[in-house]
């Protein structure tokens, strides 16, 4: 035991990191052995998140398939496991086009930083007990930092591929991710405000009730702006495949094109395993000493079993329209999350400002009693603040209902 | 400061998986907002009519399938209809119904499919799409057994249907049209009255129904707009004088009523086929005319059906030779894209392509 | 409720999920066709075959090359032309049945397959002796004689020529071709393995291959 | 009431009165329009209460070789009645006819095809560009003398 750890080193609450960097200190200088525990933890956070994107690909396309009523890949491995892997040769075989006029500097680095924002984001998160790769002090606010950085991203690989689609695509993402940002930050604040921390494994342990019955609003809403930064439907604009084709990413082929859609599907993983442990408790559960890793897998798939029901039901929403819903609809709902927690919290704490599992009990039956009247209240609202002004609803309220016999009158 | 904008000009098609087919639209944005728009046709152009004058009366039967390859059994009675007149013949009773029959099945096939695309278009992951293509399947496997071909069916012929209907073919028409009612209600749940749906087509894209009349629109896209027209029923041809129907018509011609009357059209159809199953009686399903027909010279017919997209016609003249002198074909789909740059001018790209989706052209029949 | 379509349209795919998937996993598994299904592989009877040419002349696309030369059988034998091409243009084809449905002498029939595709375009037609050798699974498409039969070119034995014309037939007797079968042959139950072959001991007695 | 086709004779006698010199000559099925009138007969054609042909189903057009015939199928709803009316032009170059865009905005793509696909201009169409072939095509592929 020749290198120890300081106490004041960034990474000295990391028990993994600090458990490498011991062992390898037993054989090789301190320095190496620093650099090697780093690189074990990225090793393992880099593969989690690709493998997690490459198992959430095989889930979903099995999946919708099943909720489309057909099968889904099924000729490589059993069940088509395989298909991810084939995918990923195919493209990294395929012929990596950069196209004449693009910016080739941003046009290649926009997959890059995409994917890295997609692991960055998993760095925090515990896997279980004092498993995080690093446990950050400030958790909340680097997973929301990650997660802006996607929209540089987004706004470079549309602007460099010089393609209208792209720039389409480009500006539709950027509009949705800025937007979304505000209220999945004023939920967050909301966790924040009863953990008492930022630190996601306090969060955590703060989680006595589940947070998605203490705060069922921030949860819906989270949800939601969550699914929107994802891209995915019904706010998936900026890729809409229906009408901008590929959107930002249409002038990607080969690896640079996996890049991307790893970077898509492993940020569904990261940001699954960021609700799970924001709402859902995390690791925690029942022996979760032992098992919080399987606990947070479970609690992973149904988020992201939510995710991909959500994706095969519903049609898109036109850009104005998921603005609104974003600025007048989760916006106020947010708002009013964090003010009824916010003034629980006042009355409920203790002299320590600690809550008690009782008062997080109380804080759930209010919550949900106002979640009952908010979303209703607001769903009525919204339903005509998401039709642009000249678009208000003709005289009749349901269209065609008239089935005439058709002797041939004009009406 | 003012920001300083630009039009852009974009050309969507022929490539674009929401055109339908090869249809190209150049289309000048500002932003996301429309501000002109130019159909340009013609990539899928074969020449139909050209080629009709070099074929036999019946041998165009098979050019017909492939106009709306989606709605043959139409394409192949509105060209059918168009030859007894020439000929002023009419074909059995049996194979009458059994024509009505397969159009309506036709029809129910050609709405989901346009009802699924539109869906597809609104950007649902093709759940919509794919219940809509398990019904249009079993049709499908119904005009197997008829004729022996799923797409291109060349099913009719002038004077009635080629050949009977096997034994088998009823039974399963039957057990087809129980599910079906299932079928449909379980996609009206999913969608038709989806908050998503109704939030981005309704109040889209209206169509005034003075405009739509003297823009010679046909069809389920007039219907939206108020009117209640249906060459079924004015101009009745085969069974269509013996089954009862409605015409679902809406009032705003806007995306959701195209969309809606098309819904309801499924459920006319299969009532229109229920009733032809229940009347049909044995007897002979094809006139006895030769394989080369011959009509007077100097004759012409316009042939005419309401065919899924609309307004389907063949203006036949003959001089007295094998082949049709001239074979005009009226086809809907074109003839209701004359209205694109009404419906699209000022609204979004988005709009756009549901727009598209919810007139619901086939580039077969708009390029010919 | 707003968004209540919503949660509707949510249970509607829950609901799919629970069923059983409607598609086929085609090499594998594959549709039921039925026999009129009309499909590649023309099956041809030589020996009934006249050398006409009415399919050459009624395809739409003249993609039938047939050439013949006279015999020199006996006009009692049956006259005939000796066929010495019959090609069809596969890859031009497209199986609309008219061929078959213009031969005077049920020689022609559709085939059942449909899965000739083929890697360069020199390959894509039928010669006379691949239709000559070709295994017979004629298609019942517009062949009623062998529809009322309950034949199936998917499941049953090749067919011989003499099984397959409408000689041993009474029904074109009251109805022409192409129309409602007014009566089927006299074959119990259709199984076409029990088929007979014509002229040799025809069921009704009214006639056989050489009347 | 029943759906109707109105004879070319009873349309002949219609247009004799509102436009004269407009019809050519008329039988059982249609009615022959001269040329140079078609506008202003469409114009009669849709305005006039007891006609009302708002609705114009098909512009077709059949070459004759010496001559061309642009054949007009017209149906009113209110009226429930359809007609035939048919504009003879004699030669094969250089043909026009007037357009009927201003009185139905339905032939805006039919006319354009016609133009295409049979050589026959129509004057006053804003748009009058070839529609399935490409500008700058050889010829118009539906005339007869066409191979």
């Amino acid at each position: 035991m020749n290198c120890v750890l300081a106490e004041d080193n960034i990474l000295h609450g990391t028990p993994l990191l600090r458990w490498v960097y011991e062992l390898a200190g037993l054989f090789l200088p301190c320095w190496l052995s620093y650099f090697i525990a780093g690189f074990v933890i990225m090793f393992i956070l880099v593969n989690a998140v690709l493998l997690g994107a490459a198992v959430f690909v095989w889930t979903e396309r099995r999946l919708v398939g099943r909720l489309q009523n057909r099968v889904g890949p099924n000729r490589w491995g059993p069940f088509g496991m395989f298909q991810p892997i084939a995918d990923l040769l195919k493209l990294i075989v395929k012929e990596d086009l950069i196209p004449q006029g693009a910016d080739k500097i941003a046009f290649v680095a926009a997959p890059i930083i995409m994917v890295a924002t997609a692991i960055l984001m998993l760095a925090v998160v515990p896997f279980a007990k004092n498993t995080a790769l690093a446990d950050l002090n400030v958790g909340v606010l680097y997973v929301l930092a990650v997660t802006s950085l996607t929209s540089v991203a987004i706004l470079m690989a549309g602007w460099s591929s010089n393609n209208r689609y792209a720039l389409f695509g480009a500006a539709r993402g950027v509009a949705v991710l800025i937007s979304y940002e505000v209220p999945v930050v004023l939920c967050l604040l909301g966790v924040v405000i009863v953990a008492g921390s930022m630190s996601l494994a306090d969060v955590v342990t703060a989680q006595a009730v589940p947070f998605i019955l203490v705060q069922p609003l921030a949860m819906f809403v989270f949800v939601a702006g969550t699914s929107a930064e994802l891209n995915r439907t019904p706010f998936d604009v900026a890729e809409a495949e229906s009408e901008l084709i590929a959107g930002y990413h249409i002038e990607y082929s080969g690896i640079k094109f996996g890049l991307i859609q790893a970077a898509e599907f492993g940020g569904v993983v990261t940001a699954s395993a960021v609700i799970a442990t924001l709402f859902l408790s995390g690791w925690a559960g029942p022996a979760s000493n032992y098992i919080g890793w399987l606990w947070l897998l479970i609690k992973i798939g149904v988020v992201a079993f939510l995710f991909i029901w959500i994706r095969a039901t519903f049609p898109r929403l036109r850009i104005d329209q998921i603005m609104a819903f974003a600025w007048k609809f989760l916006m106020p709902l947010s708002f009013i999350n964090l003010m009824a927690v916010s003034l629980e919290v006042y009355f409920l704490r203790d002299s320590s400002g600690a809550l008690t599992t009782t008062d997080l009990w109380i804080m759930t039956v209010i919550n949900l009693v106002v979640f009952a009247v908010c979303i209703p209240l607001f769903g009525s609202l919204i339903r005509d603040k998401v039709r642009p002004a000249q678009l208000q609803p003709t005289a009749r309220a349901t269209p065609g209902a008239t089935v005439q016999q058709a002797g041939g009158e004009v009406t | 400061m003012p920001i300083r904008t630009e039009p852009m000009t974009v050309n969507v098609g022929p490539q674009h998986p929401s055109t339908h087919g090869v249809f190209r639209l150049r289309i000048t944005f500002d932003g996301e907002e429309i501000l002109e728009v130019e159909p340009v046709f013609g990539y899928l152009h074969r020449g139909t009519e050209k080629l009709a004058e070099e074929r036999n009366y019946v041998q165009v039967v098979t050019l017909t399938d492939r106009l709306d390859y989606v709605s043959s059994m139409i394409n192949n009675q509105a060209y059918c209809l168009a030859v007894e007149q020439l000929l002023e013949v009419e074909p059995p009773d049996r194979g009458k119904y059994l024509r009505t029959i397969a159009a309506e099945l036709q029809r129910i096939a050609a709405h989901l499919m346009g009802i699924g695309f539109f869906l597809q278009d609104l950007g649902t992951l093709g759940t919509p799409l794919m219940y809509c293509f398990r019904t249009r399947e079993k049709i499908l496997d119904l005009f197997e057994m008829l004729c022996g071909a799923r797409i291109t069916v060349s099913y009719l012929r002038p004077g009635g249907v080629f050949a009977d209907a096997p034994e088998d073919f009823w039974p399963a028409l039957d057990r087809f049209l129980t599910d079906l009612p299932g079928e449909l209600s379980e996609l009206e749940q999913l969608i038709l009255e989806n908050e998503i749906v109704m939030v981005r087509t309704r109040g889209v894209s209206t169509l005034p129904l003075d405009m739509a009349i003297n823009s010679s629109v046909s069809g389920p896209v007039l219907r939206a707009s108020g009117l209640a027209w249906d060459w079924r029923k004015a101009e009745p041809y085969d069974a269509y004088d013996r089954v009862e129907f409605d015409v679902p018509v809406a009032q705003n011609g806007d995306n959701y009523d195209r969309f809606w009357v098309r819904m309801q059209e499924l459920h006319q159809s299969a009532r229109i086929v229920r009733q032809c199953v229940e009347q049909i009686e044995p007897g002979p399903v094809r006139l006895d005319l030769p394989l080369v027909l011959r009509p007077e010279p100097g004759r012409e017919a316009y042939g005419r059906v309401e065919a899924s997209k609309g307004e389907l016609a063949f203006y036949l003249f003959s001089d007295g030779g094998i082949s049709p002198y001239r074979c005009k074909i009226r086809s809907p789909s074109l003839i209701n894209l004359t209205v694109t740059e009404h419906l699209l001018v000022g609204w979004k790209l988005a709009d756009m392509i549901v727009t598209l989706g919810s007139v619901d052209i086939n580039m077969g029949e708009v390029d010919r | 409720m707003y968004g209540l379509a919503m949660v509707k349209g949510l249970m509607v795919t829950l609901k799919n999920l629970t069923r059983k998937p409607f598609t086929v996993q085609y090499p594998e598994e594959r549709l039921t066709q039925h026999p009129r299904f009309r499909g590649e592989e023309f099956v041809w009877y030589e020996e009934r075959c006249t050398g006409c040419a009415s399919c050459a002349k009624y395809c739409p696309l003249g993609i039938i090359k047939i050439v013949t030369s006279p015999s020199e059988t006996a006009i009692d034998q049956g006259d005939k032309y000796r066929l010495e091409v019959f090609d069809i243009e596969l890859q031009r084809c497209m199986f609309c049945g008219l061929c078959v449905e213009a031969c005077p002498y049920d020689a022609l029939f559709m085939g059942s397959g449909f899965e000739q595709g083929k890697y360069s375009r020199k390959g894509m037609f039928i010669s006379i002796d691949q239709l000559r050798q070709s295994e017979k699974h004629p298609s019942t498409f517009f062949r009623p004689q062998l529809e009322s039969t309950g034949y199936n070119p998917h499941k049953n034995r090749p067919l011989d020529w003499k099984e397959v014309g409408r000689e041993s037939w009474n029904w074109h007797r009251q109805e022409k071709m192409g129309m409602r079968l007014a009566s089927g042959p006299d074959l119990d139950n259709g199984s076409a393995e029990e088929l007979e072959p014509a002229g040799t001991s025809s069921s009704d007695g009214s006639n056989g291959a050489s009347s | 009431m029943p759906f109707q086709a109105l004879t070319g004779e009873a349309l002949a006698d219609r247009l004799a009165e509102a436009v004269p010199d407009s019809v050519e000559r008329a039988d059982g099925d249609c009615v022959w329009v001269e040329p140079s009138q078609i506008a202003i007969t469409a114009q009669f054609l849709r305005d006039d209460p007891g006609l009302d042909f708002q609705f114009l189903n098909a512009i077709s057009a059949v070459d004759f070789i010496d001559s061309f015939d642009v054949v007009y199928h017209l149906t009113s709803f209110r009226q429930q009645h359809k007609g035939v009316v048919k504009a003879r032009l004699h030669g094969r170059e250089s043909l026009s006819l007037p357009s009927v865009y201003e009185v139905w905005r339905g032939a805006d793509l039919q006319e354009r095809e016609v133009w295409d696909l049979m050589g026959i201009r129509f004057e006053g169409h804003p748009n009058m560009k070839r529609i399935m072939l490409w500008e700058g095509f050889d010829g118009h592929p539906l005339r007869k003398d066409y191979l």
